[in-house]
């Protein structure tokens, strides 16, 4: 064991011989070791996040034709340092009225339940917080505090638009929920573990990618959703409620929630990565071949699991920043109606076709074909249901005179 | 595994009645849902407890614990339910209030 | 299996106190002026009328109901999808059928007209 | 004291606490706030007694979903709660007097019975719980019947639910 091929083993064994010398009993030392394991892998979270508000402002200004930040460090790269000194110089205002302790706790517990996603992100394969095997549902159960930190935000601010803004958040969250859960059951099934670590090496040979593109689309949307960003940024729709269930926040405080929502669509990004393009994993089991066994190096798969993200964050901001807003009524539509509908037809689908030809040589073309006629089948029905939608709200010319009547 | 099955039955056993006590004392519907929720969860306890001291191979523990899970769900949403239907009838959730059915 | 737990719990207590740090920062960094105009409820600048917690919309609460139900429903069938390499193929119509059972709830409420924004 | 049952204390401690405040509390959002903590507090005991599916379970579903029914809830039929007077009736002293006599007959009974203080046994190296919870819930000669009807029950939740819901608006 070096540090090359398993640097943090390798740390944690320097740190616990480093601990035992000072006279620790071996059960402290592991503590301590793991302790500051679990500070340095939040303190890399944390620094990505301050990183991505750099990326995500610069990244904003080109999609709308600006420089955006450039004045302080090379190419502005110091800006969000700049930003948090002043936030945390910045006079922190609770509204009157306000519930103190909930007001106070919702953005921590939103940060927090960022973090905690961290706990099993599996970074390279011998780079992770720790290898659960109920991963898949950790995700779930951790993104429901996040649920609870804006209904408390909103509740506890004593303000209307708040209140509205996270009955919208909620909503949307909780709605949008079931077709993750859905997405999520996706890759459980054709991996057949919901650990994040074997999930990834199940697509040593393939990308999830190839075997469902339907539910990574899925994925994409609800993620997106979850994170309440544009096209479904209604909890924050500017012209109406201002910021929605934040509103009253300032400071520090507000900036928990900024640094949250970037961090959180980063992770996103980062699990489309290991759901379905193969996590830290090279490309389609190249590092297997003698020329390329230089991609299982940690730090490579690092490398590597880090631009994967990158690539799905920044999907994500373009959706964000060219797509217009959608009314609450029709989001929820869409969700109930199209989604959730979609979604389950999709998991059962995909369960029967996996049972019948995982034995068989065609499970890839058969994952793929399928999910291809599905495809054209919903696109078929939704070109249907359009056509007849335009049919009626056509008619309504003359009636509507008539109507008046009435 | 050093604490003995006792611990997690005690702490149920007194969960159940910290539930109990705010079925009987509430006034407020919600509040009576939230004590029953309360008494579902020391059951729920005992479930699990049972299963791990008992026969791991056996999962009825778990597997009633899961029902349990679906009967609070859809106690919750008849119960809520309920509630929001008496409220928008009668602008009350206050139990002792709601006294029209005497017979 | 309990040390992984273990770690999730540390990780819960570290991942708690990171945010609250630059909290407690801004609190003795920052200026605390406080007065009545400052800290009135912000509504665009026009004086707000009324009660802060307004009676909402019962369509969210529909959509939470029906969320609900739904939510219980998926979360079970994670044991499904997890052995369901291993599971003969009437195991996995078993599974389907409760999907299906849950399906026909969407259904009924869909019928009943209750996802509309009315 | 091993550290599983320091941590046992604590969670106890906080699942007790945060009971009381939920049955005590006069704002019931605090009390929907404080359900939440005990919620987490039995999350933690199930993960102590290794059932790591039903702790996330309990986390997704009363966290999730029922704990966020229940604010919803209160924030529907708001204008009782503005905390206005008492919220324990008057017979408020006579339940807790019942609440501790259930307690003590609880106990009473329990500490009678032989497997009172039994201990844990190791789970065999090798099976995954988790994955048997699988086979178990669709084999036909194990628990598929209960698994059905508890779709069921929650269709039937749904219907019951939306039907109560929806009939008053008219």
């Amino acid at each position: 064991m070096t540090f090359w091929n398993d640097p943090i083993n390798f740390l944690a064994e320097w740190l616990r011989g480093v601990f035992m010398g000072w006279g620790m009993a071996a059960s402290p030392a592991n503590a301590v070791t793991d302790i500051i394991g679990i500070v340095v892998m939040i303190l890399f979270s944390m620094g990505i996040a301050i990183l991505l508000v750099w990326v995500e402002r610069k990244v904003v200004a080109r999609f709308q034709d600006r420089l955006g930040p450039n004045r302080i460090g090379p190419y502005g790269l110091f800006q969000p340092f700049a930003d948090i000194v002043k936030l945390i110089i910045k006079e922190d205002i609770t509204p009157d009225g306000a519930d103190k302790l909930v007001f106070n706790m919702a953005p921590v517990i939103s940060l927090a339940s960022v973090i905690l996603i961290w706990a099993v992100v599996p970074l390279a394969s011998k780079i992770y917080g720790v290898d659960l095997n109920v991963a898949v549902l950790y995700l779930v159960a951790v993104g429901s505090f996040g649920t609870l930190s804006v209904i408390m935000a909103g509740w506890a601010s004593n303000n209307k638009y708040a209140l509205i803004g996270a009955f919208r958040m909620v909503a949307t969250m909780i709605s949008y929920e079931i077709p993750m859960v859905v997405a999520l059951l996706i890759p459980t099934i054709i991996a057949g573990t919901m650990s994040v670590k074997g999930i990834t090496q199940a697509q040593s040979g393939i990308w999830f990618v190839i075997l469902s593109p339907l539910g990574l689309l899925l994925f994409l949307i609800c993620a997106i959703a979850e994170l309440g960003r544009s096209p479904f940024d209604l909890n924050e729709a500017e012209s109406e409620i201002v910021a929605g269930f934040h509103i009253e926040y300032t400071g520090m405080k507000f900036g928990l929630f900024y640094a949250g929502e970037l961090l959180h669509a980063f992770t996103f990004g980062g699990f489309m990565a290991v759901f379905f393009f193969g996590g830290y994993g090279g490309f389609f089991g190249l590092e297997k071949l003698s020329a390329f066994t230089w991609l299982s190096n940690p730090f490579i798969q690092l490398v590597v699991f880090l631009i994967k993200a990158l690539i799905g964050y920044w999907v994500i901001m373009w959706v964000k920043y060219s797509m217009p807003r959608i009314r609450i009524d029709h989001m929820l539509l869409f969700n109930w109606k199209f989604l959730t509908p979609l979604a389950f037809v999709l998991l059962m689908m995909t369960a029967l076709v996996d049972k019948l030809l995982a034995p068989t040589n065609f499970y890839v073309l058969g994952m793929f074909l399928s999910n291809v006629l599905f495809a054209w089948i919903v696109i078929e029905i939704l070109r249907a249901y359009s056509k007849r939608e335009r049919s009626v709200t056509v008619e309504p010319a003359e009636p509507v005179a008539q109507a008046a009547h009435h | 595994m050093s604490i003995p099955l006792s611990w997690y039955l005690v702490l149920s056993a007194a969960l159940f009645s910290i539930g109990l006590f705010g079925v009987l004392a509430r006034k407020n519907a919600v509040a009576i849902l939230l004590g029953i929720e309360l008494m579902l969860n020391a059951v729920n306890i005992n479930l699990v407890a049972f299963w791990r001291y008992g026969s791991t191979a056996s999962l009825a523990g778990q597997v009633f614990a899961i029902i349990v899970f679906a009967v609070a769900a859809a106690e919750v949403a008849v119960g809520l339910a309920l509630i929001i239907s008496v409220y928008r009838r009668r602008t009350t959730v206050i139990a002792d209030e709601l006294d029209l059915l005497k017979w | 299996m309990q040390n992984q737990w273990l770690y999730i719990g540390l990780f819960l207590v570290i991942g708690v106190i990171v945010p609250i740090v630059p909290l407690l920062a801004s609190r003795f960094l920052a200026p605390h002026k406080p007065n009545p105009i400052k800290q009135s409820t912000y509504e665009c600048g026009i004086e707000t009328v009324g009660e802060s917690w307004v009676q909402f919309k019962s369509q969210y609460y529909i959509y939470a109901l029906v969320f609900l139900v739904f939510d219980v429903e998926t979360v079970f069938l994670f044991p499904w999808a997890l052995a369901l390499q291993k599971l003969a193929i009437f195991a996995v119509l078993e599974g389907i059928l409760f999907i299906l059972i849950l399906l026909a709830g969407l259904t009924f409420a869909w019928r009943k007209g209750l996802l509309e924004w009315a | 004291m091993t550290p599983d049952q320091f941590i046992f204390l604590l969670c106890a401690a906080l699942i007790i606490a945060s009971a009381i405040m939920v049955v005590t509390s006069k704002n019931l959002v605090h009390s929907a706030l404080w359900l939440v903590a005990t919620l987490f507090g039995v999350a933690i005991l199930y993960a102590l007694l290794q059932a790591a599916f039903l702790a996330l379970v309990q986390v997704v579903v009363y966290i999730g979903a029922i704990a966020i029914l229940f604010i919803f809830a209160v924030m529907l039929t708001r204008r009782e709660l503005r905390d206005k007077g008492p919220q324990l009736n008057q017979n408020w002293g006579l339940s807790a007097v019942m609440a501790v006599f259930t307690f003590g007959g609880l106990f009473y009974i329990l500490s009678s019975w032989s497997g009172f203080s039994a201990k844990a046994v190791e789970i065999p190296v090798g099976t995954d719980p988790l994955r048997m919870l699988g086979y178990a819930l669709v084999s036909p000669d194990a628990y598929v019947l209960p698994f059905e009807v508890a779709s069921i029950l929650l269709l039937a939740a749904l219907v019951g639910a939306v039907y109560i819901a929806t009939a008053s608006k008219k």
